[in-house]
């Protein structure tokens, strides 16, 4: 993957999740004219989530473009557009509503480089707030990054701090390829040291986000932070958690996570999409097969999001998707070969 | 009756239906004031999307209806969902999240339904129930059962795929189901002269050689007589129309809204236009009921929230373990 | 899973794949007058495949309607349709084009049962034909059956035969829940025995096609037929490889696939969807975190499709997805433990 | 020029234009002989939708573009391919699935492309093309490139919620694109009687508030000058259009059809109606060549096909090792 390396020079601020993928936008079309912005209520409203903000304001509307209420249309345009020479960055209002636009992302985007045998680039992002906890119910609800993680051609990307968020966004936008890029709702709000000016965080690379040596646990998105609390409440019966953050869904980092279970022996895959094929389905099936399987001393175990739609009663949707008692009960018990 | 100049309403409703049918529309009114209260103090949470202006709109066009007849609505569903003959008690009780809700707390306001008298559900996804709509035509046309399927939509819907298709198999089988765009000037925060292509949503019933209107979605007697042909026609196997209420809603698009893309006075001059007011005037000035009647249902129209949400609270919550329930029929019980 | 059981004293003879299924339409549109077919050139054209054929001159236009090319709207009118009394079958001209009709396969008829508290039913069936092999290209030769398979409220099947092709219909359409059938279009010229008269194969039972020792083999669809092909030559070799027909993506079932395990200690899964959260990834996960882990005595191996769309050249095509001979390779390998 | 008489192609284009137009008319009839040809002979494999008969629609609609200009297409795609100026040797080439093909063997007749002069290619899903060409048109307005792009799709495509939905922005947006909508009465054996609710498609514009123009698609001509007009339009910074060319296949719809939804005597209606003969004829009546430079085109056409085929026959094999090859840029090289 060809994602420039970091800077690391740059001077940081604690700015909020939502706020670094806005300045990552307003970098972006500052720099480049041909990027623009598009998407359902994204100018003068400032996005559902207020992710775009001011944008419009500071760019206008030639360049922050509010579209009709047109998902396949509209991610279609944004495919057109990027194949000849813009550089949209396509927001989906819930990624929900992606469901309408599966065509124009995986028939098209996502194959078009190859069914033109390389004479074609779609630089194209497509940007999705995602998950559970807001008590939209079972439409607004919803994690699909294991359908296009599930589709060659495409990069995925899950961001799971505001730093990651601006450096992933950049990388994406500097990609020649489509990105999905998977923004978790209850993230937007965080906030965490970001570096100014302009930098990209590598895709296909997963952080470690704490050392551990007696048992892995690979999270993505929120289930990051929930992990990291789980570990914490474990560190204090000694039991040392490795918290991987997946980072990338498309592709997974293999040698990271293979590195980890080497040292603990012990893997906890955990996420919030349908635990079903979902993408701890692919981490788990990747490290069984791999050469770390030697080292496995006790089953692989999942956490995922309950094999039913996020309900709507509150208790019922926090019931419906991993939470940090939960990790630390499954993390515990794998650590003493309890499963 | 043809030179009889009352209005449609008056002409046609008996007094204990017009009566009811302003009872309905305080009903929504306050049933949204009620939730819209109960979100501020934390008893309801989530989002909501309130139809507060849109009264006349919801209940004029069900009038024509039975409960085998069904309606599709959306995501602004309360004043459907009342105007279909809903509990209001239930309505609170889902929003609740509790069991006695039409959805045993699983849906919440965006999936408000009652099945039982043929509103097939509010729906989350913006032109999700078009299609929806047309299958409950087809149902009706392939089974004989006479009944017809209202389906409710929302200018923003107007540019959905969705609606592009499913005019166009209505059309094509001549199926018994009346489009009813409720055009309250914007999808969210985008106004119809931004995102749609003509003027009035009703001009697109041509590309479907269809019967298109545009009607006063705040006269009721106007949405009335419009919708009340439009049943007509479909049941008698004459296809479907689209009908274009305009109307307004007072409140932001939802709970998120900080209203960047309205006037002060746009709204304010809205807000004068009351559908309430005016079906309560015109009721009055035709001597349906007199001020004191009209008091006496909105004191109804106010104890049934009352008590609805009284009701809501004194609910069930579902239990945790039967998070899996519903998935699928097996696990119905 | 309540699907009923298979009546076994029905006469059976010998006819394809595609009139296994037609015949399995012509009895439920005798049988209930609710039953209509919809799609795209399902009448006098007799589908894209011939699997309608001549139901439209036994049924009238009525029972056997040709939709306009509108894959969400159709899908819809179909969903509409069952959630009020009817019982629609779907046809999608090729799976690929469910991509426009996500939305409402998914957020609607997927879930209409739950969001609406069990109020409401949508007995739909959506009939897929899927796969790669009839040069054909990038856009018609999908396996998306992993998608459907992560979504709660769908259940997911995969005949092999002409006879599952048959009793999975017709238990699909028994079914209360809406079902997504992938039928593979190399099988539907695939003769088989087939008993007459209407009988059901329960939805959510793998079936054993080969007795083995020395290695389990999960395949679905068309795999099935390339595994046995592959155990067959094993067998010269001495390595004898149980073959299990998936048959069901959602629900999997768990008890069959383990309790082969228990006796092989080595498990392939061989799928032709992309390998990448395909459905061996579930397989695999599945039984690296139950109770048959510990009769692993190898890495468990997965042989799906490549991370590529389907190329157009036909030596390319075959490349992308698993062959017999590739099959017989990993299964040998893995018996011999040289994984 | 306003009393010439003459029809608009002559008054418009000069003689080698005009003889390039019936050369490359040619060309795609005498294309999609061959590539049948070497399918039934087994050195084309998949499937493939032949034009023939609709070649007028093809090559006129073209003759307002150069090689800025943008087309998008569909899986009856070869005549657009050739009209926007592709070379049929590196065309067959892409059929015979080898390196030298214009997608190198990947991408095959339903996605044939040839990006370099435009054609952002065939695309297998009905309708895939719609938003495609009005995010082609995006670029050009943004970019102030001066380009236009024009959206081939069939009469079955118009159904499809993209149309609705391309077509809207397009005009919301004010791009230059110039939607040409290749009527030919049946999608795939779905005669547009049955599944369009308009009689013709181009009656949708009104919906979109854009000219609409339905025009004979089989007359030169008239296309040119319908799709030069609106060209200009487009490039003026005034809108999208919508042109709907009615023409006809002679084929079946695929190579699996067994065309029990056309009589025979439509067919031969039809072919009465041959676009290439009757340009030939017009371009002889108004002597702008001669019987005998006429047959020297067409001897030029067959020349170059022949010559395409043998190109196409000792092209090299892609090597399976590159498999994943052009899947990401990474792996282009
Ligand atoms: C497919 C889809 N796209 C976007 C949304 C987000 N959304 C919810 S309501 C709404 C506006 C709908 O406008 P309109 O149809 O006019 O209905 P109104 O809210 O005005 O009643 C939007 C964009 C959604 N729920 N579904
Ligand atoms: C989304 C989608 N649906 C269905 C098909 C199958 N299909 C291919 S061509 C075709 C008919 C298209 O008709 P029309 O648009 O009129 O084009 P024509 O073939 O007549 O040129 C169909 C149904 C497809 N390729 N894509
Ligand atoms: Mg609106
Ligand atoms: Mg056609």
């Amino acid at each position: 993957m060809n994602a420039p390396a970091k800077q690391l020079d740059a001077d940081t601020r604690e700015i909020s999740y939502s706020e670094a993928i806005r300045e990552a936008m307003g970098l972006a079309l500052e720099r480049d004219e041909r990027v623009v912005l598009m998407g359902e209520d994204i100018g003068v409203y400032g996005g559902a989530f207020q992710v775009t903000g001011d944008l419009v304001e500071r760019f206008g509307t030639d360049r922050v473009m509010d579209t009709p209420i047109s998902e396949l249309g509209g991610a279609g345009v944004a495919v057109g557009a990027a194949l000849t020479g813009l550089r949209p960055i396509f927001e989906f209002q819930f990624s929900d509503f992606a469901a309408l636009a599966m065509e124009q992302i995986v028939n098209q985007a996502a194959k078009m480089r190859y069914m033109l045998g390389g004479e074609a680039s779609v630089p194209v992002v497509f940007r999705m707030p995602a998950g559970s906890g807001t008590g939209a119910a079972a439409q607004h609800s919803q994690s699909f990054e294991a359908w296009f993680g599930h589709v060659p051609g495409l990069k995925v990307v899950q961001p799971s701090t505001p730093e990651d968020a601006k450096g992933l966004l950049l990388a994406a936008l500097e990609d020649p390829d489509p990105v999905v890029m998977f923004e978790h709702k209850l993230l937007y709000k965080m906030k965490g040291h970001v570096p100014e000016g302009w930098y990209t965080t590598p895709i296909g690379k997963a952080a470690i986000r704490r050392d551990g040596k007696d048992v892995t646990i690979v999270a993505s998105a929120i289930m990051v932070h929930r992990a990291l609390a789980a570990a914490e409440k474990l560190a204090e019966e000694g039991i040392e958690a490795e918290v991987i953050d997946l980072r990338s869904v498309r592709p997974i980092d293999r040698d990271t996570i293979i590195g980890s279970v080497r040292k603990t022996g012990k893997l906890l895959c955990v996420y919030e999409g349908v635990r079903t094929l979902g993408v701890g389905a692919e981490i788990s099936a990747m490290i069984a097969e791999s050469e770390a399987f030697d080292y496995l001393d006790a089953p692989i175990q999942r956490l995922g999001g309950a094999e039913a739609p996020i309900p709507y009663n509150p208790d019922l949707e926090k019931a419906a998707v991993p939470q940090t008692p939960d990790i630390e009960v499954a993390a515990r018990r794998l650590a003493r070969r309890e499963v | 009756m043809t030179d009889d100049n009352r209005p449609f309403a008056i002409r046609n409703y008996d007094p204990a239906r017009l009566r009811d049918a302003l009872r309905k529309m305080y009903l929504i009114r306050f049933f949204e004031e009620g939730a819209e209260d109960s979100y501020m103090r934390g008893l309801i949470h989530g989002t909501m999307h309130l139809s507060i202006g849109q009264e006349a709109s919801a209940v004029a066009s069900c009038m024509g209806l039975t409960d085998e007849d069904k309606i599709t609505s959306t995501h602004r569903g309360h004043g459907h969902c009342i105007a279909k003959g809903a509990e209001v008690r239930r309505m609170f009780a889902e929003f609740f999240g509790k069991e006695e809700g039409y959805c045993h707390g699983r849906g919440g306001s965006m999936h408000i339904a009652d099945v039982t008298r043929g509103n097939l559900g509010a729906n989350g996804i913006v032109g999700g129930g078009l299609p929806i709509a047309v299958g409950a035509g087809l149902t009706a046309k392939r089974l004989n059962t006479g009944a017809v399927a209202i389906c409710f939509f929302g200018d923003g819907a107007n540019n959905e795929g969705a609606f592009h298709e499913a005019l166009n198999m209505a059309a094509i089988w001549k199926l018994p189901v009346v489009f009813i765009c409720e055009n309250n000037k914007y999808g969210m925060s985008t106004s119809t002269e931004r995102s749609t292509a003509v003027k009035n949503i009703a001009e697109r019933a041509v590309a479907y050689a269809m019967p298109g209107h545009t009607v006063d979605g705040n006269d009721f007697s106007a949405v009335a007589e419009t919708v009340e042909a439009a049943i007509a026609r479909a049941r008698a196997g004459e296809g479907p129309s689209l009908i274009e209420n305009l109307t307004y809603r007072w409140r932001g698009h939802s709970k998120s809204d900080r209203n960047r893309y309205r006037t002060k006075q746009e709204i304010d001059e809205w807000m004068a236009r009351d559908p309430i007011q005016r079906f309560r005037a015109e009721l009055i000035e035709h001597g349906v009921l007199d001020e004191s009647e009209a008091e006496k249902v909105i004191a109804e129209a106010r104890q049934e929230v009352e008590a609805g949400i009284e009701f809501a609270k004194s609910g069930t919550a579902p239990r945790i373990s039967d998070l899996a329930k519903y998935v699928y029929a097996e696990e119905n019980a």
